[in-house]
């Protein structure tokens, strides 16, 4: 069961995501903030047929019909609200970004035409002209107002509003001039406004149940926790609009059902399927895997404030204790990379290659558990199949512990409430954090002192100090030293596991084509509707 | 004699009443106590602790329970619902079109696994201790033994992805002739139908044989009638007490239990809207599904009482 | 037709062959359940096959799970869950709904009345559902499944065994007792319940057939037993995606699920018969 | 006179629990001439029933005919298929249940049953086949005959009921009809109609039958030739005059004397200064919900004032419906009385058994009729004895276990039964224990409702001779429910007649009290005598009969 239910992690998917698009314009602004991009991935890549997607020419027509794993009546076309995969991908399909990040993790105007400052304090939005809503109404900068200043209101509890408070104010200054005031520089805004939370509505929208966008489909249906149907704009403004005459969408909570969908021909792509299911598609012709290497991971947290996570050594044993080639290779098959306790992913350029994974060394396990007097002990493992493969995971640790005398009682609740009752909360838990675009905004929030999901309950000031200072640098060698040590200190510090990162892989028919690799996330970053063909 | 009746059957829908009350309260108070805070929830990450107050008592959450509930049964008295918290819809519009996808998935599955179910009860109690009866009873275990997702799962691999003779989405497909009606619901009406069976063919059987032991069917028999005659025209008009509230109790199964085939074949019933408002807390919903549920399976015993009545005309 | 001829003194059994093979199986499942931990040849969360899904071998002799674990370990373990949860479960809810359903016959009136009420009222709610709100609501160890599950069949057993007290109520030996002066108790354990043991057992038999199936289905919910324990429904879901290639993993716990349903029902439907040996 | 039906060493053989194979029918000839009747006589088990049966080629469940010929007007039935068979039955051989009511199936209509037969076998058209049932049914003197075939069984009395089945039977003109018991289920009075009407069809219309009956007066009225059976072997064959005149086997002698009338154990002497018992003054009774005036909506019982002498007995006879058992009830509080006043040796009971004392329940005691339903089945004779011993006495172990021999001395059962169920003794046997754990409890009266009614005409002497016996020894007082007159004259110093919930009259056979009370009168003169002729030669009153009368 994948189900991610009221999954807050989920919620943030949006701001990893990027888009590939022929013809987009690049500002020497953009070049600037590379810095907070993820380069390009060795991992992502669509297995054995890369080369044919890109060498073959779309096709008109056709009714693309998808499947992702989550659903419910909490859907909403709200992008403010949307806090699932499924709600991510009917709203890329609805609305447009200021900006966007391509494959390469660099932001990419979309309906900005260009994104200006001088102090990276105070922006200026252009906005691109000729763009209606589906309802024919043309895009002004009134609409930018209002959709960025949404989340800032309480009353509509955006998932962002922790990011947008940085925001002190938007103004319209002409038509298609809109002004940003931050409360402190940061360079990175472009790569914030990339986020699907900030989606551009239609000034003073308050249903947002009609989807009206300016996105590449309309809406047809929307029907919460069952589907939605989707038809081709015939106006969007890129040139061509999407190739598929209808896009209907649902989610299939069942591993299996959603393989075996795909594979009866029901639908053409299914999302994110467990590693157990791979060998199945792989042996039927016609279906191929599309993996995407990415800064997912699921964690094992262990609280620095409470017992027995307030013992620095009971930690230092279990991040032995973990076999993480094991994972990889069992839980995983493979679709991982092995971790090393810190956020930032090979995927990124910031990601710090002289930090070792910690190898699985039960010996030393032992000394640290016996030092911190725990051994023999039984201590209660909260996990959840919330989180990505997170109940195996428990039960490798488990039994690796078992044999050196570690009593390590895991105990499975329902995924259901389990990212508001048990994440954060219990004393060893695990989470599952989803790909952010850049390290500022994976530490501010999960490791700095004041962070909303301070996992572990991490606290440094020196850390708090080092994460102000980089947001700051125009120095890329620079910046990506600090970024360097504060991973050792995250991996050594923190009461944070991070085993391997985890590949996301959809399966689809080979049908399908146009569906690229995304190294921040799966179906092409949410939005791959726009962009895929059906070869009939 | 027909007042009655009349007044028997009255007695069923007050004693149904009396049951209902009982169960809303019961649910009521079973959903209140679901740990986690709503408006906590709701409010996600931008729940302030005067956020939470503010929507509290806009939910009327600051109030006692027990106003709550009255608050609650006097909506539901009125056919209001209530509103979802989760996404500010009314009840009743969610449940709507799940509600008519529920009773049509029950009500195709009642259409043919009844009459299998009855054929096999009444056969195998006709010819009981013959090799047939002993096939018959042996496999109702048998079928009953098995996990339904197993069913359902092997069903699904076989008919859709090797044989490609089905759809294995109930909905995905747009149903537009009685052919599609047919292929789309076969898989899970199929699946339900071994689910359901089993016990109405037990307790037919069992129902049935209790008659034939009787001395009219001997008479029956010696009046020169065929064994097949004796147990229809005789034993069977005898038996419809107890084969309806089997049905009845099979068939409450359809109403509220299919979450697993909902879930496998993509089918947009009630079940997986209450599983849904379990994992939001979407109070409202999930009492609303309940209280659906409760009254399907209530009104699913008290027609087998009523027609139990009927059937006998000693209460006629 | 009853005939008087001299009776036979002797008493002897009778237990038709069918019965004897369930109840080998059963007291097969019931040794491993008791033996599990001693003979499993792997402890049951270890990987010891680096491929998943394996074939039976000679070194995993029911092959490995979808993260090649040993199957023959894990069935072997989850049979301490699925006979011990079911069993348990499904003795507390006999012995609750029995107990009560005579007492409803016996006493009758009021008590009758509300009793019946307040149980069909909890038998309305489909259990899958309860099952999760319950899971949700206070979460799930080994003691609030037995306890859940044991509440959900509670009202069917007390609805049955109320039926079958109903009638035996009306016998003239239940009426002899109460003008002796007997209690209450007296009259539902000492006179009833000898007399509809018969059909309770069968019923039973019945009822854990659906407890083992709804332990299964709460597993496909997600609730269930803790990892990496398992019972045998939670190993069918766990490793349901090994069907479409047969793999043992899948296929075994299916078989010993139904053999344990299907051989108490066997045993029950055929228990031994004490027999007067006697004509007619 | 080639004979229609004609049985050659018929064996019948039941399977046992353990898979054993008995013979219930050991080699029986049988003949039956055209328009002949003959009755099958014995007690329960002596295979009757079984052998009438055979002459449709049915079985019961668990049996089978093992061997022997049934050649019945030319078709040896045993040799026939199923099918073969049921062309036959209902055809050319029909049968009257024992029971009527419970041979109508419940759901469907009387005419609808009726003709059925006609249906199966193709006989007659729908409306051809009504006539001719409503024709039956003026034979057979039904009232209502247009209309009574459109009730449903629960709608007609128990006797009209009875006649609905002879009339089912004979629809299809057979050559052949079964009696099963036809009338042991009815009241006497309501008997004497049914018999006179279905002797009347059968030897106008000059149709063979089988009579199996128990009662060998009943008998007596209507067979051409009687032939007595005991445990499957036919003990004697003879005319009707032969048998009851004549009768040479040890058996059909014993029959015949449990109908001689008996000498009466006149105790009435010894307790010559009478000092109540039990009084009932008053007494009220019945059903459904209380009415304004406190009393309830069906009184079964009302104003009965009875009183019973210690150490004398007290007969309460009466047709079913009549109230006695209610009364029966409501002394021993099992259905508490509205109204009226109990006194047990002075004290004053409470209406309802929950309300008295351990010791006024001990000292009365109440046997039922159906020591079927009145052993718990479950139990051993053993513990089923030695409860109320425990229970009123505190007994344990080996003095708990004297007493049990003991008891069981007393009503002359073997000790052997102590560890048997009651499923394992005979009829007789079960009344027996019925009573003894009345006895356990040393109770001063013993209230018996019917017990006698279930048992066969040479137990029930039998079980009223112990009665008498006992009350000698130990000092009771019995109050004895029953409908059979005979029974009740046998043991009872005062007869209290009851009819429709009152008391109608009392009267002391032993001071030669004659009934006066026209009811009394028609019940005395309803029961059957030995002789074939009383039948014919009663003549009642018909305005009496139609008073009174039940049918």
């Amino acid at each position: 069961m994948h189900n991610k239910i009221t999954n807050w992690t989920a919620s943030d998917d949006a701001m990893v995501e990027n888009a590939i698009r022929r013809g987009a314009t690049r500002r020497e602004l953009l070049s600037m903030m590379l810095a907070g991009g993820v380069a390009m991935s060795a991992g992502g890549m669509i297995l054995g047929r890369a080369s044919d997607a890109i060498a073959a020419t779309p096709k008109s027509g056709g009714n693309l019909k998808a499947a992702g794993w989550s659903s419910s009546t909490a859907d909403t076309l709200d992008p403010a609200k949307a806090s699932l995969s499924t709600d991510y991908v009917r709203c890329c399909a609805l609305y447009n970004r200021l900006t966007f990040l391509d494959q390469a993790g660099i932001a990419q105007m979309e309906l900005a035409e260009k994104i200006e400052s001088a102090d990276a304090k105070t922006w200026t939005v252009k906005l691109r002209s000729g763009v209606t809503f589906h309802d024919g109404k043309s895009l002004t900068s009134t609409d930018v107002v209002f959709s960025l200043k949404r989340h800032l209101d309480p009353a509509v509890g955006s998932k962002v509003n922790a990011i947008a408070k940085q925001i002190t104010d938007v103004k319209a200054v002409d038509p298609t001039t809109v002004e940003i005031v931050l409360a402190n520089p940061n360079a990175d805004l472009p790569t914030i406004l990339s986020q699907h939370h900030f989606m551009i509505v239609q000034d003073g929208t308050t249903d947002f149940s009609k989807g009206i966008g300016t996105g590449a489909f309309k809406l047809e249906t929307f029907e919460p926790g069952v589907k939605s149907i989707f038809a081709k704009n015939p106006n969007y403004f890129k040139s061509g609009g999407a190739h598929v005459d209808s896009f209907e969408f649902f989610a299939i909570s069942d591993d299996n059902a959603r393989v075996n969908a795909l594979l009866s021909g029901d639908i053409h792509l299914a999302a994110s399927i467990k590693p157990r299911s791979m060998r199945l598609v792989e042996s039927q012709p016609g279906f191929v895997l599309s993996k995407t290497t990415s800064g997912n991971y699921t964690d094992l947290n262990i609280r620095l404030d409470m017992t027995p996570g307030d013992k620095a050594d009971f930690i230092t044993g279990m991040k032995y204790i973990t076999n993480r080639e094991q994972i990889q290779k069992s839980v995983l098959r493979g679709l991982a990379e092995v971790a090393n306790d810190q956020p930032i992913s090979p995927a990124s350029v910031y990601h710090n290659a002289e930090l070792k994974p910690k190898a699985f060394d039960p010996e030393k396990a032992k000394f640290h558990f016996e030092k911190a007097g725990v051994l023999g002990q039984k201590i209660p493992i909260i996990t959840s199949d919330a989180a990505t493969s997170a109940v195996e995971m428990a039960t490798i640790v488990q039994q690796s512990a078992a044999e050196i005398g570690m009593n390590l009682d895991v105990q499975r609740v329902p995924n259901d409430g389990y990212w508001s009752n048990y994440w954060l909360k219990a004393p060893i838990h695990f989470g599952n954090i989803n790909p952010r675009p850049t390290p500022d905004i994976l530490f501010s929030l999960l490791y700095a002192s004041n962070a909303p999901w301070n996992e572990s309950q991490y606290k440094s000031e020196k850390f708090d100090s080092m994460l102000v200072e980089a947001r700051g640098l125009l120095d890329e060698a620079k910046r990506k030293e600090i970024y360097g040590q504060m991973q050792v200190m995250v991996a050594e510090e923190a009461g944070t596991i991070i085993p391997v990162y985890i590949s996301n892989v959809d399966a689809i028919t080979e049908k399908l084509k146009g569906l690229e690799a995304n190294p921040l996330g799966g179906m092409m970053g949410y939005a791959f509707a726009e962009y895929v063909w059906i070869d009939a | 004699m027909r007042t009655f009746v009349l007044n028997l059957i009255a007695h069923r829908l007050l004693i149904a009443g009396l049951t209902l009350l009982i169960v809303s309260f019961a649910v009521f108070f079973a959903t209140a106590m679901l740990p986690g805070d709503t408006a906590t929830i709701l409010l996600g990450q931008a729940a302030t602790p005067e956020a939470v107050a503010g929507l509290r008592a806009a939910m009327h959450l600051d109030e006692p329970a027990v106003f709550r509930f009255f608050r609650w049964l006097a909506g539901l008295a009125q056919g209001d619902l209530g509103t979802s918290y989760v996404n500010n819809v009314a009840v009743a519009d969610l449940i709507g079109g799940r509600f008519v996808n529920t009773m049509r998935l029950a009500g195709i599955t009642t259409l043919i696994a009844v009459p299998v179910a009855l054929t096999l009860g009444i056969t195998a109690a006709m010819f009981r201790g013959s090799l047939y009866d002993r096939i018959v009873t042996i496999l109702t275990i048998g079928v009953i033994s098995v996990p339904e997702f197993m069913i359902a799962t092997s069903a699904v691999l076989v008919f859709s992805v090797y044989l490609k003779w089905l759809p294995a989405l109930s909905f995905a497909n747009e149903v537009t002739s009685f052919w599609q009606v047919l292929k789309v619901y076969a898989m899970p009406v199929i699946t339900l139908a071994f689910v359901v069976s089993a016990q109405m063919i037990r307790m037919t059987r069992a129902a049935v044989i209790d008659t034939i032991n009787t001395p009219y069917v001997e008479a029956a028999l010696l009046k020169g009638a065929s064994r097949p005659r004796a147990v229809l025209y005789h034993a069977l008009p005898n038996a419809v007490g107890p084969i309806a509230n089997a049905i009845a109790l099979s068939l409450s199964y359809l109403v509220g239990g299919v979450i697993i085939v909902e879930t496998i074949f993509n089918y947009p019933g009630v079940a997986k809207l209450m599983v849904d408002g379990v994992s939001t807390r979407d109070l409202p919903l999930i009492q609303s599904c309940a209280i659906i549920f409760c009254i399907g399976y209530l009104a699913l015993i008290t027609l087998a009482d009523i027609v139990a009545i009927l059937a006998n005309p000693r209460l006629r | 037709m009853t005939l008087s001829t001299p009776f036979s003194s002797k008493v002897s059994y009778s237990f038709s062959w069918v019965g004897m093979v369930g109840l080998a199986i059963i007291v097969f499942w019931a040794v491993i359940a008791l033996a599990a931990p001693h003979i499993i040849p792997y402890p049951i969360g270890e990987i010891v096959d680096e491929d998943y899904f394996g074939p039976m071998s000679s070194k995993l002799l029911l092959g490995s799970d979808y993260l090649g674990r040993d199957m023959l370990s894990r069935l072997m373990m989850g049979a301490r869950y699925t006979v011990g949860i079911s069993l348990a479960a499904v003795c507390i809810a006999c012995f609750t709904g029995t107990a009560l359903g005579m007492a409803a016959a016996v006493i009758g009136g009021w008590f009758d009345t509300i009793l019946s009420r307040f149980l069909d009222a909890l038998n309305s709610i489909p259990s899958k559902l309860s099952g999760l709100v319950v899971a949700a609501a206070i979460g799930s160890s080994i003691n609030v499944l037995i306890v859940m599950l044991a509440v959900i069949y509670t009202p069917g057993a007390y609805r049955f065994a109320r039926a079958l007290a109903v009638n035996v109520n009306t016998m003239d030996y239940i009426t002899v007792a109460r003008t002796r002066g007997e209690s209450i108790l007296y009259i539902i354990f000492s006179e009833i319940l000898p007399n509809i043991i018969g059909p309770l057992l069968a019923d039973f038999g019945i009822r854990f057939v659906f407890i083992t199936l709804l332990l299964s289905g709460l597993s496909f919910l997600g609730l269930g037993v803790q990892p990496p324990y398992a019972d045998w429904g939670a190993l069918v879901h766990e490793n349901i995606s090994g069907l479409p290639f047969g793999a043992p993993a899948v296929i075994v716990p299916s078989l010993a699920i139904a053999s344990l349903t299907i051989s108490v029902n066997l045993l029950i439907d055929n228990l031994p018969k004490k027999i007067r040996d006697r004509s007619a | 006179m080639e004979n229609l039906v004609e049985i050659r060493g018929l064996k019948v053989e039941a399977t046992t629990d353990s898979g054993r194979r008995l013979d219930i029918i050991k080699g029986v000839d049988l003949d039956i001439a055209p328009g002949e009747i003959v009755a099958l006589i014995g007690e329960s088990g002596s295979g009757k029933t079984t052998i009438a049966l055979t002459l449709m080629g049915y079985t019961r469940t668990g049996c089978r005919i093992s061997g022997g010929s049934i050649h019945v007007a030319g078709k040896d039935m045993v040799t026939l298929s199923e099918r073969q068979r049921a062309m036959i039955r209902g055809r050319e051989i029909s049968y009257v249940p024992q029971s009527a009511a419970a041979a109508f199936n419940p759901t469907k209509r009387i005419i609808d049953q009726v003709v059925e037969v006609t249906h199966i076998h193709k006989l007659l058209p729908p409306a051809e086949a009504r006539q001719k049932a409503i024709s039956l049914f003026k034979a057979l003197s039904l009232p209502n005959p247009e209309q009574i075939g459109d009730r449903y069984p629960h709608q007609v009395s128990g006797g009209q009921l009875q006649r609905l089945a002879a009339a089912m039977a004979l629809i299809s003109d057979p050559k052949l009809v079964i009696f099963d018991e036809p009338t042991t289920a009815l009241d006497v009075t309501t008997q004497i109609e049914v018999l006179r009407a279905f002797k009347s069809v059968m030897k106008k219309s000059g149709i063979a039958g089988v009579y199996v009956s128990h009662d060998l007066a009943v008998v007596a009225q209507i067979a051409d030739r009687i032939l007595v059976l005991r445990n499957g072997e036919v003990q004697e064959v003879g005319s009707t005059e032969t048998i009851l005149n004549n009768a040479k086997h040890p058996y059909t002698r014993e029959l015949l004397s449990a109908f001689e009338p008996k000498p009466r154990g006149d105790n009435l002497g010894a307790v010559s200064q009478a000092q109540p018992l039990l009084e009932i003054d008053a007494l009220t009774a019945g059903y459904g919900p209380i009415q304004e005036d406190g009393l309830p909506l069906v009184r079964a019982v009302q104003e009965a004032s009875i009183t019973v002498q210690k150490g004398r007995n007290l007969g309460i006879i009466g047709e079913s419906g009549c109230g006695k058992s209610t009364l029966a009830r409501s002394i021993a509080g099992i259905l508490p009385a509205s109204s009226g006043k109990l006194t047990l040796d002075g004290q004053q009971l409470a209406p309802s058994a929950r309300q008295r004392s351990h010791e006024q329940l001990r000292e009365l005691q109440i046997v039922f009729q159906h020591a079927d339903t009145s052993l718990n089945p479950a139990k051993s004779i053993e513990d089923i004895l030695g409860r109320p011993l425990t229970f009123y006495h505190g007994m344990k172990g080996s003095q708990r276990s004297a007493r049990i021999d003991q008891l069981l001395d007393m009503v002359q059962l073997p000790k052997a039964l102590r560890s048997r169920t009651p499923a394992e003794l005979s009829g007789g046997q079960k009344q027996r224990v019925n009573f003894a754990r009345a006895l356990a409890a040393e109770p001063k009266i013993i209230l018996c409702d019917e017990i006698t009614s279930a048992l066969d005409t040479v137990v029930a002497a039998a079980v009223i001779d112990l009665l008498k016996e006992l009350q000698r020894e130990l000092a009771l007082s019995y109050i004895f429910i029953s409908h059979d007159l005979s029974v009740v004259e046998a043991i009872c110093d005062e007869i209290v007649v009851m009819y429709r919930g009152q008391k109608v009259e009392q009267i002391t056979p032993a001071i030669s009290k004659i009934p006066q009370h026209p009811y009394s009168q028609l019940l005395f003169s309803s029961v059957p005598k030995l002789d074939p002729n009383w039948l014919d030669s009663l003549e009642r009153d018909p305005e009496l009969v139609k008073a009174y009368g039940q049918a």
